[in-house]
């Protein structure tokens, strides 16, 4: 079980890391297995995710997909994001061992959950 | 950069002086102790050394110790070489609920070929209680099996006092209940006496006491009759087959002596310094639990769950600095896993997964205290600053400060 | 006083260099195999590389090796955890008369406890023969168990077409039968290729090249499923228990390679010398037998029975004059225990009583063994001179001469 | 099972080996456990052995004690030699392990089983 320097670095230094206060868009997922959380919160405009900041709780690699998954997002069209997929997430970290990839999956669902939220309201906004 | 090792109860490096008695046995002494000749009968005497040393240490007769492989064989020997001799007597075990993954992994094994197995509970100090043994002994219980000191928080366990109880119960005509301890923690941490404890079988393991890995044994009290496991070759008397690891014996037997001399001196270095590291984190790191009984526990190791983070994490960044610690959580296979001695002191799995083991050897420095006190604060406040759980809190918080204008709430 | 070790079959002695690979992980790197931080990762890409060169000498992967402590735990291991995981579907166990005594008592334990064995025999040449192992097949046979190469006469046995026999029974359909093979004193003596043998389990010990006592590997080709011995912790993918002995492991990759790469030359070289030693006792003593099939065995040993004489006396005489043998034969606890393995063969007591196994090393020398050339027949002499057996024969030989007169009878 | 230096130079140098031709007693026993063998022969005079001869065959502690033996009753009386017990025996080499006190065993039963013989052939005599 051993992580990539990649891996490491998100873990010393998150990229994103944090909570946007008025945020367009957001999600909390947790991982029912492990009760792992990610926390997600997005800027967006013109279709597009201005900014991207998450929070995490649990295992490390939950800590570093958090911090690829907000980094990558960020200035990507929403669908775009929404077809971020675990590969792209564990190839940014340099790869995970294969017991973790749970992690990326929390991460993936969790954008989209995000995004998901988003188009919700835009729904609720034009009804 | 600065390396700090405080992961001595994973394992400690080999002393030099233990180093130097085992490397002449690697090369011109190399016989076979087995064998007639001369280089056998150099090994032979060496190993008999060995044994000496080893039984110093516990108090125990050279012919009362069997030498194996490491603690985890100790452990398996101990279980499945006592229940199986006596299958026909009974089958009901107990033990504790914070035993090391060998004695729960034999217990657990047993089960399931038809033994019964009582896992004692241990409160929220870690600490087994005299009465529950009392009230779970049964007609058929052959076996108390209950670790010494426990290696994820320190704490230590009555076993003198269930000594006299199984010594009361043969008074009284029982004739097939024995006593079994893992000490492996304990031993070079605290005086080990097997007279004082009053148990039958006690297992130890080198490498906790700064010698090689692979080696151990097991202390079988004369007359007390084991089914053997690992079966070929008279060595150990019939009671453990294969060739002595003769190196790694006498490397063993140096580090007894060793353990033995100096034990004093080690206790109050170690006791010193854990303080001054719980003291530290106290003052530096708020929302902690310390784990385990607060006296009641071995000199050198220190479990604190810190909470809203989880024990990994903090792990990796504290080894990005050069601080080698370990966490009883493991995230592995996809599911949780807090750490199972954690939750048996009846904390939650927060603080079962946000716990970390710091744990000191003889030769940890007070500058290596201070290196901890100086990077762990930050690693703990960086990763809260990611934690949705602390954000949540601080939220909370803000609230009750809101609300009832009053001070930060004291750390939980 | 001039020391000749010859008993390279009991232990070798350690390679500079393996002991130099070894030592950074006694000290420096001490760390424990499953820690997750620097200390760990350190120890565990060392084991990762060790089981890698252990796979090699065989042509097996690095996860088809498990580490444990030698060669017993191994054959401990591979017959226990195969029989007891397939009990349901059969009990029978075909083994030879000369295993080593860890495949033996292991068998012999299993017979008491319900399991039925058959010990095929070897003839005078020491080789079990496939009809045999065809005949003795049964549909409830689980397990073939025969060594690669007998530790004591050094024949090797036809354990690729006992592998080829278990795959045609497969091919049948046959799904629960195995073979395991004990290759401890094969490896670095002879090429070892787990998928030319075709064996599903393969036992190894390191102290028998050149690296230290107390370390060993069972293969467990993939797909193989084993009832674990030592449990404990989630070492060896869970099928061995205990904390990895890290420098004894990387020592054994260390010699594991070595062997690798020097395995023609160190047969070239054992082989001549053997080759010499046994020319030279021929020409000056006579009255002996040599042991074992003449081609088909180790390169690196001899076993001669001395007629008249009893091993051990012979032993210590040479030891008292530097040279280090082995006999089969102990005379311990009072009752006769002439050599079973010589016993096998069809020998008299008397002949596997008078036994004696020479076994060369990579590093013994021309000089080596003209010493025991020089040594020997007077040792051999001295001991005929007080033996009454010896006395006798003379005596009988006498009477030949006086009645026939003929000459003296040539060696029997 | 470690043997004495005594011991150990019983084996390399015999005192008393061989065999004396028109022997006055003489005796071999054979171990019956372990097929060990001992044969001693005797020159008596005026009740006292004047010269004893042993060959031996078997583990080291036979051949030791037949050493032993041998040397130790050359001019002892023939009562003194019936009296030798295997605790002298063992004395002789420094001890012996525990699970060899046989071979003292054979040495004390094969000079009792000679001089018996010598015993009965005076009596032969005189009848
Ligand atoms: C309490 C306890 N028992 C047993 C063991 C196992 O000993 P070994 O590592 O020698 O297998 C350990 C250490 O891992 C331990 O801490
Ligand atoms: C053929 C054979 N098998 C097994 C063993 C046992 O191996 P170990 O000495 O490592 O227990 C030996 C050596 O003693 C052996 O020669």
């Amino acid at each position: 079980m051993t992580y990539s320097d990649i891996f490491k670095d998100h873990l010393a230094s998150p990229r994103n890391a944090g909570e946007i206060p008025d945020a367009d868009a957001s999600a909390e997922r947790i991982n029912p297995v492990c009760g792992d959380r990610l926390r997600l919160t997005l800027l967006i405009s013109d279709g597009r995710i201005e900014r991207a900041r998450f929070l995490a709780y649990g295992c490390p690699p939950t800590l570093a997909c958090g911090s690829a998954l907000a980094e990558m997002i960020e200035g990507m069209t929403i669908e775009a994001a929404r077809c971020v997929s675990r590969q792209q997430i564990a190839d940014a970290l340099d790869g995970l061992p294969a017991r973790k990839q749970h992690a990326a999956a929390l991460a993936v669902e969790t954008v989209r959950a995000a995004l998901d939220a988003e188009r919700d309201s835009d729904f609720v906004m034009v009804k | 950069m600065r390396r700090v090792y405080l992961d001595n109860s994973a394992t400690t490096p080999v002393d030099r002086r233990v180093v130097e008695a085992m490397i002449p046995y690697l090369t011109e002494k190399f016989g076979n102790a087995s064998s007639v000749h001369f280089f056998g009968q150099e090994a032979r005497a060496a190993v008999d050394r060995a044994r000496r040393e080893v039984a110093l240490l516990i108090n125990a007769r050279p012919n009362e110790i069997v030498l194996l492989s490491g603690g985890t064989e100790a452990n398996n020997l101990a279980i499945r070489g006592i229940v199986e001799n006596v299958a026909d007597h009974g089958r009901h075990i107990i033990t504790s609920l914070i035993e090391h993954s060998a004695v729960r992994g034999v217990c657990d094994a047993l089960e399931k070929r038809g033994w019964e197995i009582t896992r004692l509970p241990v409160y929220d100090d870690g600490v087994v209680r005299l009465d529950d043994v009392r009230a779970a002994l049964r007609p058929d219980t052959v076996l108390i099996t209950v670790m010494l000191a426990n290696n994820e928080i320190g704490t230590i366990q009555p076993i003198a006092e269930m000594g006299a109880l199984v010594r009361e119960e043969r008074a009284r005509g029982r004739r097939h209940l024995w006593l079994h301890t893992d000490a492996v923690q304990a031993a070079g941490r605290m005086p080990v006496d097997v007279e004082v404890l009053g148990c039958d079988l006690l297992s130890l393991s080198a490498h906790k006491l700064y010698a090689p890995k692979g080696v151990g044994a097991l202390f079988v009290r004369r007359s007390v009759r084991l089914t053997p496991q690992n079966i070929g070759g008279h060595q150990e008397r019939e009671r453990r087959g294969g060739t002595e690891a003769v190196p790694s014996v006498v490397a063993f037997g140096a580090a007894a002596a060793l353990a033995r001399e100096e034990l004093s001196q080690r206790i109050d270095h170690m006791q010193r310094l854990r303080d001054h590291l719980e003291t530290g984190v106290a003052a530096r790191v708020p929302d902690i639990v310390f784990n385990g009984h607060r006296t009641q526990r071995l000199p050198h190791l220190s479990n604190i769950s810190f909470r809203f983070i989880e024990g990994e994490g903090l792990l990796i960044n504290l080894d990005m600095q050069g601080v080698a610690v370990s966490t009883g959580s493991a995230c592995s296979s996809g599911s949780l896993e807090p750490s199972p001695i954690i939750r048996a002191l009846g904390r939650d799995d927060e603080m079962a997964r946000g716990s970390i083991r710091f744990s000191l050897g003889k030769d940890t420095t007070d500058e290596d205290i201070d290196y901890v006190l100086e990077v762990l604060p930050r690693a703990v406040e960086n990763l809260r600053r990611l934690s949705p759980l602390y954000q949540h809190a601080l939220a909370d918080r803000a609230c009750v400060v809101a609300d009832e204008k009053d001070v930060l709430a004291p750390a939980i």
